[in-house]
């Protein structure tokens, strides 16, 4: 099946550290959380209220924008049973959707495996960052990560416009000529050859974007806006992924958290615009997620690893709004005595995302059903 | 310049842990500012720095925890420090083994200036490590890899230096930390000969101490040294998790091998975790006192005794209990052992 | 009956400290007496006392403290060759408590002296001149490279290993810059916390490097060269078994007459020496050899003089009292120079046990002796054999039968309960004449076969071994 | 010259991390092929490296620092083999950092395969059964008499010693009760002073001390004794003999369809068990065996696939820059999921050392290679041949010699210089043309100046280079 322009596309955030749900969406109206909550907490007369008892994060505007305007979905309370707060287990968890063992194949990776099952595009699934995320990696599965957009490719360290030329050229030679050499070689040799293909695909792309929004000068921004690019260039490309680290806010938060909720909102948000002046906006959502919440009370300067966070999904198809039930803030219902329950497992909303937005079969994916939300308009 | 004529030893009662893991990462060597301020300086790869953290211990994190410095070898940045030392103005120097620099800053954490650069000849360095002012206050610069001492002026202009590589006797084998005293005299952390030797400002060797082992008087890879006002000398001693006193003669006294308690700020994070808690309930608590792995040793003026305990993540601190005699309340020094009662 | 009894009981008074009756039964029945040689030589066969069982009860830091606790061992140990051969080193080697005043160092050396006594006289010597209160004692600490002190070189030659005679003053030379830098840690004072132990110490920079020519032989010696030179010195064989044979034989006369006076029995000590060179200076084999000779049995007629600790710890074992630790063990060892009002038995019988009076030790054999010291030893007799509730007291009176019987019968039975002791012809007369005017007063109150006991152990043949 | 040179290349890539010209001349010159085995397997004729003197130079808590110290360790070791066996053991005993999170433990786990390495399968899989950082990974210290967990029993069986199809379902239950009361002493807590050890401890009430059959034996066992009759098993032969086969020698299938793909070599494998076999699961003859044997030598014309950690350390044994303790090793190892900002180029190349992905390790052979994961490897092959201040990239630049000379020469000294690498004909000749035109590009007018580590960049890049 090969992929259409007109087939919608996930974009995924993961907020890399473990998010203060607490302290983005803020239920300033709760005496538990004062209780909590001493240093390292919003003021009722600073936050932007939403309800009756919950208010966004005074640095989130953004984010409040787009709720106003019903395309930001909140999911509050998601997570996984028996979260043991650890970082590599919980975006283990959250990427491979294997709460109860170690799984080994990524959720999206399996998504794009049924989205692309000759792995005929090498980008129908793409990572602008560093490194190919978990969820994305099955084996198998052609997934392109970009670093940097402008330098993809190999032989990119060769500054000589004449000597790279011709560093590709033996490169090619090499790797084509080691095909028909034996199975190994030949594979190795084929994947060079990918790894050409996709360097020529997206070699122009940053040449051909145009756009009036502008983008801030940080990472998650430079981030999304690459990722508008390589969307903008109709390659294909169904899931895009890209991160946005520094919220394991164990001390410092108050200095440090509103700076990563303006990035992030921000590029978000403009993203968001992004799409909607080049007429793409009926056709992505963004989902972001992050690997738990923090804990109830803080440590003096910052939050400690807790469970129960929140994820949200924006898009102009996005039916904006609460979903799933805050956790309650009542002390005699933290978990392990410090941490808020979560109240929806984020496998339901895994699948929301694969069976509603991306038409894939979530069970054995997720392996299993789980009670999901509807956050599309239809 | 004369010291003492004796003291009233009385022992070392534990003063205070600062710190704890998250404030202090790795803490490699610790200094002090007048007001009442622990510079610690800390260095694990890929991270470098030094925290400012008062001495009295901070009752809470604070919002702005101080610090400066950061890792890379841009100007003001270090990648492998091992030794800061303040001057009478309060200016800090820092030794930085990678860069082979040594990087002065202001009072308030700022970039000055820098001297050094890779070699093995006169006035070049190959990883320095240990420094420490001497009475005219001119620097004296463990040069580790060329396995020798050298003097410069803070200006950094080379005046001289001794020291070749070996075991013999006032030779060295990578060296690390370094001491001088009010007397000129040069005490280094001979760490791959496993011992501690005092040399002349002239570069004699006057005492050498140790060897391979976890008895007395014995090290395993000593890192630091310190000399009190007194003239008592004190080595950590890194694979055996402790640090030795010695007499100025070099006979051994005593063994600091770590008395800490919960810091105020770990007290504080201890009290928002649940589950810390109860898994502190199912451990051995009681290793958690002893020193791992000191990197360095430092004596105050007033006789307070930092330890920066490397693997725990804070700096144990002792306060000498000691009363200084005049010659009359003092005996004659003693030539030899006696086992007469006094 | 497998060894003869009064064999025995000689072997196991010079060997040890005397055997109990029940004790002489057993050993008798059992072994042979070259098995209980062997055992006595080889004293790892039997349990060590528990020193920490010692220690729960008996605490204190005055010297007569640690006397006494030693005297404990000796009364109940399981290896009396052990505690014998201590008590022979305190003996050739005294160092003094009075000099320190350091008790630490002091028991810590007798201690030494029990896991060393057995050994070889290399180590003998190097573990001695380890020895911080002998390194004292000698002012081996004020031996420096760039100021010799020969005290402890002197000393060594002359009264501990060679003997006057057989080396020269460059030998002392040579053999006193050997152990220059030969010293212990300064111990912690004794206030306000009491005594430290002390550590030997070897300072190099202190140690003369130099060259040395000691007894012939040039080399840069150190005191552990001089200690292997000296152990193959056939004078030093010589002089460590006339040593042992003025300790467990024969009294011989006082050590410093022994380069101009001839031993009593010279063909014994070559043959001890020559079993000593042999071995290279193993002790085992010389106390083998001795115990199982012929001039050791026959020594049983011998009128060697017990010093006053042997007495002490022979009546100590024989009444019973201190067969589990019980107060007052320490009293015999009290002595005004220690704090003590008085002086206590030992004392007065001349041997302050851990303080002897010099470097040459006590002399012993006959000038035990005098009248001052032996009313003292009678009356120390008496005194102990006084209480019949003392367990050995009661069961050596309940032995003996009763004051109804034949006089002889009774004395024979009370010298063999007392150790199988042999007494004169005129001393046995006195004895049965004695028990027989008890058997008249049978009306008293207190007459009893204790009285003829105590007699017993007044006796002169009693001071003998 | 004793030995032949390009064989002895071949063997210190396989048993070792590669040589180095210099070492090569070193190695060929004075000893004889079977000598540098001997030397190989007996590890304890050299040094050890000195331990203080990393921790001196290299600090710090992150996974990517303990990884940096080992990848320092496999640059430098006198011994090897001693490295790779615990490389070895590290691939088929996989436990992750990430369950546990605790550093300390993972460090020590490794510190232990180096320790029991070569010694015999018996000390191997009992000390693997007492370790901390396993015994979490796999529950065993949830495994209780009254509660058992098979987790840890049924790992052993399948993928620790003997493989699917050589045990029943039963034989994992007694295994499991076996291995009942075998955990740990809870360590302190990260906070607020930093890991501690976990040590491993027995609860004696905790153990099932009842009978069992197991494997059609029958008593009392426990663990120790489970591990004794899974050594003598001709079917735990067979499956370390194959893992050692496909560590060293050539890629077979992956673990998981070992019971139904027969052997590429069945008659190699037969000949490692028996030597395993005869000699109670001792590793040294098995290895000597394996070096020694001709399918080993012929071995170096057969495409084994570098694994990302074999790739960066023979790079950066070759380029120098880490031949002593040097800022930066750990920055090949970092990963975003252990606080990084960026990942390091072992994450990317898909082999997170001390974090593999499950219990089944890491699919090796041509799975290490994708796209992504290829474009990774030639990145860093080029990056880091490409600063020629490094000390062993100018020792090769040197010894290539200069640009001018007759470019199929060049290309060969290139070759040998990079381990006594071997290349398919047309590699050869693109390799050839790359340098001649590389001359006639003479000086370069922009940029940095075209030389002959541009020629050893691409030699690097080739296909074959990622062959080991």
């Amino acid at each position: 099946m090969a992929t259409k322009s007109a087939d919608k596309t996930l974009v995924v955030v993961q907020l890399t550290g473990g998010n203060d749900f607490m302290n983005t969406i803020v239920p300033y109206t709760n005496g538990h959380y004062y209780d909590a909550r001493n240093k390292v907490v919003m003021k009722q007369d600073e936050v932007l209220p939403i309800s009756d008892t919950l208010a966004m994060n005074p640095n989130a505007a953004p984010f409040k924008r787009l709720y106003d305007e019903g395309k930001m979905a909140i999911i509050q309370g998601i997570g996984y049973p028996n979260s043991n707060r650890s970082h590599f287990r919980g975006m283990d968890i959250w990427h491979t959707a294997e709460p109860d063992r170690v799984g080994n194949e990524g959720w999206l990776g399996q998504a794009i495996r049924e989205l692309d099952p000759n792995a005929e595009n090498v980008l129908t699934g793409v990572n602008i960052g560093m490194g190919l995320p978990r969820a994305m990696a099955v084996n198998g599965v052609p997934v392109t990560s970009v670093g940097d957009l402008e330098n993809y490719g190999v032989m990119t360290r060769l500054e000589q416009e004449r000597l790279r030329e011709k560093a590709l050229e033996a490169f090619k030679g090499i790797y084509g000529q080691a095909i028909g050499t034996g199975p190994v070689a030949d594979y190795i040799g084929q994947t060079g050859l990918d790894v050409l293909k996709g360097a020529d695909m997206l070699a122009d792309v940053a040449e051909r974007y145009e756009s009036d929004v502008e983008y801030a000068d940080n990472q998650i921004a430079k981030n999304m806006r690459d990722i508008a690019r390589v969307h903008f260039a109709d390659l294909g490309t169904r899931i895009f992924y890209t991160s946005h680290g520094g919220y394991d806010t164990h001390a410092n938060e108050m200095p440090t958290h509103p700076k990563l909720m303006n990035d992030v909102s921000g590029a978000i948000s403009d993203f968001m615009d992004d799409l909607e002046e080049h007429g793409k906006a009926d056709d992505v959502a963004v989902f972001v997620f992050t690997e738990f919440g923090r804990r109830m009370r803080d440590n003096g300067s910052g939050t400690d690893h807790g469970s129960g966070g929140g994820a949200y999904i924006f898009g102009k198809n996005v039916r904006g709004g609460l979903y799933s039930e805050y956790p309650s803030l009542d002390p005699s219902d933290w978990e392990h005595g410090e941490d808020l329950q979560h109240t929806i497992d984020f496998r339901g909303i895994y699948g929301s995302l694969l069976e509603q937005w991306l038409d894939v079969d979530a069970k054995p994916i997720v392996k299993g059903e789980y009670e999901q939300i509807s956050p599309f308009a239809n | 310049m004369s010291r003492p004529h004796g003291l009233l030893r009385a022992g070392y009662p534990y003063l205070r842990t600062l710190g704890m893991r998250r404030v202090i990462g790795y803490p490699t060597d610790v200094g002090w500012t007048d007001d009442g301020n622990a510079l610690i300086l800390m260095r694990s790869e890929g991270a470098a720095s030094v925290r400012i953290w008062p001495i009295e211990d901070a009752d809470l994190f604070t919002d702005d925890l101080k610090g400066f410095g950061s890792y890379g070898a841009g100007d003001g940045q270090m990648v492998w420090p091992v030794q800061l030392i303040t001057d009478g103005e309060g200016h800090i120097y820092i030794s930085d083994e990678a860069t082979h620099r040594i990087t002065r800053f202001d009072p308030d954490g700022q970039f000055v200036s820098k001297f050094g650069a890779r070699g093995d000849s006169d006035g070049e360095f190959d990883g320095p490590t240990g420094i420490s002012f001497d009475p005219d206050g001119n620097l004296v610069v463990v040069d580790s890899k060329n396995h020798r001492i050298q003097r410069y002026t803070v200006d950094g202009e080379y005046l001289g230096g001794f020291g070749s590589h070996g075991s013999e006797p006032g030779q060295l084998d990578l060296p690390w930390g370094v001491h001088v005293d009010e007397l000129g005299d040069i005490y280094v952390a001979d760490w791959g000969n496993n011992r501690f030797q005092a040399f002349s400002p002239e570069g004699e060797l006057k005492i050498a101490v140790g060897k391979l082992g976890d008895g007395e008087a014995e090290f395993d890879r000593p890192t630091g040294v310190a000399v009190d006002a007194h003239g008592d000398i004190y080595v950590s001693d890194w694979g055996n998790n402790r640090v030795q006193m010695f007499n100025s003669e070099g006979h051994y006294l005593w063994s600091f091998r770590g008395d800490a308690s919960l810091s105020r700020v770990a007290r504080n994070y201890m009290l928002t975790n649940a589950m810390s808690n109860r898994l502190r309930e199912m451990g051995r608590i009681e290793q958690e006192k002893y020193l791992r792995r000191p990197r360095s040793v430092r004596i105050d003026s007033d006789f307070r005794l930092f330890i920066p305990d490397y693997e725990s993540y804070r700096v144990q601190i002792y306060q000498k209990d000691v009363v200084v005699l005049d010659r009359t309340q003092f005996a004659a020094p003693l030539r030899n052992p006696t086992l007469e009662v006094t | 009956m497998k060894s003869e009894r009064a064999l025995v009981a000689h072997l196991m008074r010079r060997a040890g400290f005397g055997a109990t009756p029940s004790e002489l039964d057993k050993l008798t029945m059992e072994k042979t007496y070259e098995e209980i040689v062997e055992d006595l030589v080889t004293p790892e066969r039997f349990p060590a006392l528990d020193q920490s069982f010692i220690d729960r009860y008996y605490g204190g830091e005055q010297v007569a403290v640690h006397v006494g606790k030693w005297l404990y061992r000796m009364a109940n140990t399981q290896r009396p060759l052990e505690e014998k051969m201590s008590l022979f080193l305190h003996h050739v080697f005294p160092v003094a408590w009075g000099k320190g005043e350091h008790n630490p160092s002091i028991y810590n050396e007798i201690d030494m002296f029990r896991r060393i006594g057995l050994t070889d006289i290399r180590t003998i010597l190097l573990e001695l001149s380890h020895d911080p209160a002998m390194i004292f004692w000698l002012d081996n600490n004020e031996n420096h490279k760039d100021e010799i002190n020969e005290n402890y070189g002197r000393e060594l030659l002359e009264l501990f290993s060679l003997g006057v005679g057989n080396y020269t003053e460059d030998d002392i030379k040579a053999a006193s810059r050997a152990f220059t830098g030969w010293t212990f840690r300064q111990p912690l004072s004794l206030y306000p916390s009491g005594n430290y132990p002390t550590e030997f110490e070897f300072l190099a920079d202190d140690h003369d490097y130099g060259e040395k020519i000691f007894l012939g032989e040039t080399g840069t010696f150190d005191g552990g060269d001089i200690i292997d030179i000296i152990a193959r010195q056939p004078a030093t064989a010589r002089f460590i078994s006339r040593h042992l044979y003025n300790f467990f034989v024969e009294d011989e006369a006082q050590v410093p007459s022994w380069n101009t006076e001839p031993p009593r029995n010279a063909a014994a000590i070559e043959k001890m020496a020559s079993v000593f060179t042999e071995t290279g200076g193993q002790m085992r084999p010389v106390l083998r050899e001795m115990f199982n000779s012929d001039f050791f049995k026959q020594a049983a007629d011998f009128k060697k003089v017990k010093s006053p600790t042997e007495l002490v710890v022979g009546v100590v074992r024989q009444t019973g009292e201190f067969n589990s630790p019980t107060p007052g063990i320490y009293q015999f060892a009290l002595t005004t120079l220690d704090d003590s009002e008085v002086e206590s038995t030992m004392a007065v019988m001349g041997q302050k046990l851990l303080n002897p009076p010099t470097v040459e030790g006590w002399h012993t054999g006959r000038e035990w002796i005098d009248s001052g010291t032996l009313s003292e030893r009678i009356r120390f007799v008496e005194s102990q054999f006084e209480d019949v509730s003392k367990p050995g007291v009661r069961e050596m009176v309940e032995r003996v039968g009763s004051l109804h019987d034949d006089p002889a019968h009774l004395v024979s039975r009370c010298l063999d309960l007392l150790g199988g002791v042999r007494v004169s012809r005129h001393t046995y007369d006195s004895l049965v004449e004695y028990a027989r005017g008890l058997a008249s007063m049978k009306s008293g109150e207190s007459a009893g076969v204790h009285n003829l006991l105590q007699m017993t152990a007044s006796t002169v043949d009693y001071q003998f071994e | 010259m004793k030995s032949d040179r390009a064989l002895v290349a071949h063997l210190m890539r396989r048993a070792g991390f590669g040589a180095t010209p210099s070492e090569l001349d070193k190695l060929t010159m004075e000893k004889t092929y079977e000598e540098i085995v001997d030397d190989l397997v007996d590890p304890d004729r050299f040094e050890a490296l000195d331990t203080s003197y990393i921790e001196r130079y290299y600090g710090g808590e992150p996974v990517a620092v303990h990884v940096g110290k080992w990848l320092y360790r496999m640059a430098n070791t006198p011994r090897p083999l001693e490295e790779k066996m615990s490389l070895f053991l590290h691939h088929i005993f996989p436990v992750a950092w990430g369950k546990s999170e605790h550093g300390h433990s993972l460090y020590t786990q490794i510190d232990m395969f180096r320790r029991v390495g070569m010694t015999d399968m018996r000390a191997i899989l009992l000390e693997l059964s007492r370790d901390p950082a396993m015994i979490f990974w796999l529950d065993n210290n949830e495994n209780h008499k009254d509660e058992i967990n098979e987790n840890y029993g049924r790992e052993l069986l399948e993928l620790f010693s003997m493989g699917v199809g050589n045990y029943t379902e039963d034989d994992i239950k007694a295994a499991s009760r076996a291995f009942t009361g075998w955990t740990f002493r809870q360590p302190l807590s990260l906070y607020p002073n930093g890991h501690y050890p976990a040590e491993f401890e027995f609860i004696e009430d905790d153990h099932d001390h009842g009978e069992k059959t197991f494997l059609g034996h029958t008593g009392n066992f426990d663990g120790g004794d489970i591990i004794d009759i899974i050594v003598r098993q001709p079917a735990t032969a067979r499956f370390i003999s194959r893992h050692l086969y496909n560590f060293f020698v050539e890629d077979e299938v992956q673990v998981p369809s070992w019971n139904t793909e027969p052997p590429r070599n069945e008659d190699a494998i037969r000949e490692l068990s028996d030597v395993f076999l005869e000699s109670g699961g001792q590793m040294r003859p098995v290895l000597r065996t394996l070096f020694n044997s001709d399918f080993f030598k012929q071995a170096r014309d057969l495409k084994k696939v570098k694994s990302p950690t074999e790739l960066v350390v023979g790079v950066i044994r070759q380029t120098g820059e880490f031949s002593s303790p040097t800022p930066g090793i750990h920055q090949f190892a970092i990963t975003t999921l252990n606080g990084s900002l960026v990942e390091g180029p072992l994450a990317i190349m898909g082999q997170r050392l001390m974090n593999p992905p499950t219990v089944e390790g890491w699919h090796t052979g041509h799975e290490w290679i994708d796209s992504g994961t290829l474009s990774e490897r030639i990145g860093f092959v080029e990056s880091q041949f490409e600063d020629l201040s490094k000390p062993g990239v100018r020792e090769m630049v040197e010894r290539a010699g200069s640009l001018d000379g007759d470019p199929a020469q060049l290309v060969d000294r290139c070759l040998d210089l990079l381990g006594g690498i071997t290349v398919s004909e047309n590699t050869y000749d693109s390799l050839v043309r790359y340098a001649s035109e590389l001359r006639g590009m003479g000086g370069g007018e922009e940029g940095a100046p075209v030389g002959v580590h541009n020629l050893l960049q691409m030699t690097a890049s080739t296909v074959d280079y990622q062959f080991e």
